[in-house]
């Protein structure tokens, strides 16, 4: 349909043009003269066609009702003709302002759409970074110690002795064996009762004695004989002897007292209506 | 905990609006979860209700305090959108959004008629913008903010047409009740005036005041206009 | 336009922590634009100062507002992060929630002979371990933590087991080398011990006293006994 293509530059159609013209003289649509604007949409309808816009079928249709319209109010009532269609004695006139006022309602509405359309190209969207809870530290007080927080804790260990060795390579005989390894670690927490994880690693003299002492403590963590502790994420792991089933019944009192360490919160927060207001 | 605050750092950590239906299964899997937290198990019987409630209240916080942000629903879901006015640094920052041209203004009437009146024919449509509209048609079927939802039962069957979930995202809409105006121009039957219409402009018989509630100024457009809207929403 | 806000709407929307010579190229680029809003031209000499400055008191107001958010600046990078006591949801909501349970200790100890000998048989792991390994194998091949890349060149042909992708970002390594004193662990042989050395619980020489403080029957495990969290915490 090429011909609306122009067409719609002007108006939207038919009903658009005489909402133009309606505005164009200042007057409700209620009030508008429609014999006058009859006359006025005709020469317009002839004016597009003086500029060699092709006219739309729709805007005959419109022209020829105004113009029985306007040829109608010419007449006194009792000689106008009763229309076939009209129920009721529907009055033409009173069926194009019903249209037009529903028409204009949505062309309302359809420019509030475009404001609205309009906003939303300035509006974006918060898009955050993926967060990522990749590393298990994050969760809270899990004391219990994997073995990757032990590996974790042995490289640190070990780090120390990169500075160290870094210069002499010399080639060490294996002094150190896993089984004597896991006596000395035995026999320290039998006498300390518990030690701080590197404890166990401060007399070592190299990287390999530090691995084998490592081992040793994996090997008797996997016979039951050692429980790590780690009171808080990333606080140092306590080392200890593992319960014995027996000693269970005796030793839980003791931790009943749990202190419950709730940093005093000062800092209240303010109420939400405090936001301040610029 | 707070409920609202819950949803807030959802929200605000959600890389996709939510709904509410999804914002209550992040609450409930959290209080059910094996290891659920301590915080998140009392709120394993959150009702819609309450979400929705929390999230009204949101709304009206972040309003208060009038920051560069606010939180908005569109199309039922829940997201953290900034205000028009710094969108010269977000496009700097972004780039351009890339959204599609704007819709003409016959495209734009003729999606307001299916907006107000779905489901509805083309050929009702078309009699109330009194012209063809197959182009417009097929522009806005295109761009997939209307569908076909039917086909109306009467002689010819034909199809009826529907706006999609994208109309209410591409306008900011949070649902079809949030159209402007909606109530008014979903039923109008337009009232006959008394008296006939007007041969002389002089004569008019219409009262103004009644004219006045047609019409609706432009200047309405950018906020909701208040007015109207709360006269005839309860 | 204040500059606090024009920054704030810029951290809201990006997608990763800005610095303050980010947020300045932003402003400036807005400003210098050729197409620049009248909004934006008037931040075309804004200085690091006045940046810091409006981060600074943008910092301050957030925390006064106390939400569920903050703005942060680490690493010399801005960003809004969601408060800690919200991780739960955030967790659920990421779907940190399908992460399964904790490996148990033997799962744990399979994985850490996999991951230092890959590729190896399950005889390898079990002869290092000392137990039958059926359970905990299939536990974290069904977890996808590990798989089988292969098959020895021995008799029999037993299946060669190596670590997946899946492991590396379960325990947030960046990859294999990133394991704890990978040199040396994978070249020292662990040795058996000829006996097992206290085989016995009844052998515990810790004085009872001590023992408490110290031991932890499993129980206590969850929460951090009271006195030993104290001494140790700072």
């Amino acid at each position: 349909m090429p011909e609306y293509k122009v067409q719609f530059e002007v108006f939207e159609g038919p009903l658009d043009l005489l909402l133009y013209l309606i505005k164009k003289e200042e007057v409700d649509i209620y009030e508008v003269n429609l014999t006058k604007l009859a006359t006025q949409f005709i020469e317009h309808v002839d004016l597009m066609r003086a500029f060699d816009l092709e006219v739309a079928g729709e805007f005959l249709v419109m022209a020829s009702t105004l113009m029985f319209i306007k040829s109608r109010e010419l007449l006194p009532v009792e000689q106008q003709v009763v229309v076939e269609n009209e129920e009721d004695g529907e009055d033409p006139r009173w069926e194009l302002i019903r249209q037009l006022v529903e028409y204009k309602k949505f062309k309302d509405a359809a420019a509030q759409l475009q404001t609205l359309e309009e906003r939303q190209e300035h509006i974006f969207p918060r898009l955050p970074g993926k967060i990522e809870f990749v590393s298990e530290p994050v969760t809270p007080a899990k004391p219990e110690v994997g073995i990757f927080d032990l590996l974790n804790a042995v490289n640190a260990v070990l780090k120390r002795f990169q500075l160290k060795d870094a210069g002499t390579r010399e080639i060490f005989e294996d002094k150190w064996t896993v089984s004597e390894k896991m006596e000395f670690v035995l026999t320290t927490i039998s006498v300390q009762g518990g030690v701080k994880f590197s404890e166990l690693f401060e007399l070592a003299a190299n990287r390999a004695e530090v691995v084998c002492t490592f081992l040793a403590l994996l090997e008797l963590i996997r016979l039951k004989q050692l429980a790590c502790i780690q009171p808080e994420p990333f606080d140092e792991i306590i080392v200890s002897r593992a319960v014995p089933m027996a000693a269970v019944v005796e030793a839980p009192a003791e931790n009943a007292e749990a202190s419950q360490p709730s940093p005093a919160t000062d800092e209240t927060p303010a109420t939400d209506d405090e936001t301040p207001q610029s | 905990m707070e409920l609202k605050f819950i949803l807030e750092s959802l929200l605000f950590s959600a890389q996709k609006p939510m709904s509410v239906k999804e914002l209550r299964e992040v609450v409930f899997n959290a209080a059910t979860a094996e290891d659920a937290d301590e915080a998140a198990q009392p709120f394993k019987k959150t009702r819609d209700e309450d979400l929705t409630a929390a999230l009204e209240e949101l709304v009206r916080e972040h309003e208060t305090a009038a920051r560069s942000y606010r939180l908005a629903c569109v199309a039922g879901a829940w997201q953290f959108v900034t205000q028009p006015e710094f969108s010269p640094w977000l496009k700097t920052l972004v780039g351009v959004k890339t959204r599609p041209t704007r819709l003409s203004q016959a495209a734009l009437e003729t999606l307001a008629i299916i907006a107000y009146r779905q489901p509805v024919t083309r050929a009702e449509v078309e009699q109330v913008r009194g012209v063809n509209i197959d182009g417009t048609m097929q522009t806005i079927l295109e761009r997939g903010l209307v569908e076909q939802s039917g086909r109306a039962e009467v002689v010819g069957r034909p199809a009826l047409y529907s706006t999609t979930p994208l109309f209410l995202e591409y306008f900011g809409l949070r649902g079809l009740e949030d159209l402007p105006a909606a109530d008014e121009l979903r039923r109008i039957p337009v009232e006959k005036p008394l008296a006939p219409i007007t041969v002389d402009a002089g004569l008019a018989t219409a009262p103004p005041d009644q004219l006045q509630l047609v019409e609706m100024p432009p200047a309405a457009i950018e906020e909701p206009p208040a007015p109207t809207v709360a006269e005839t929403q309860e």
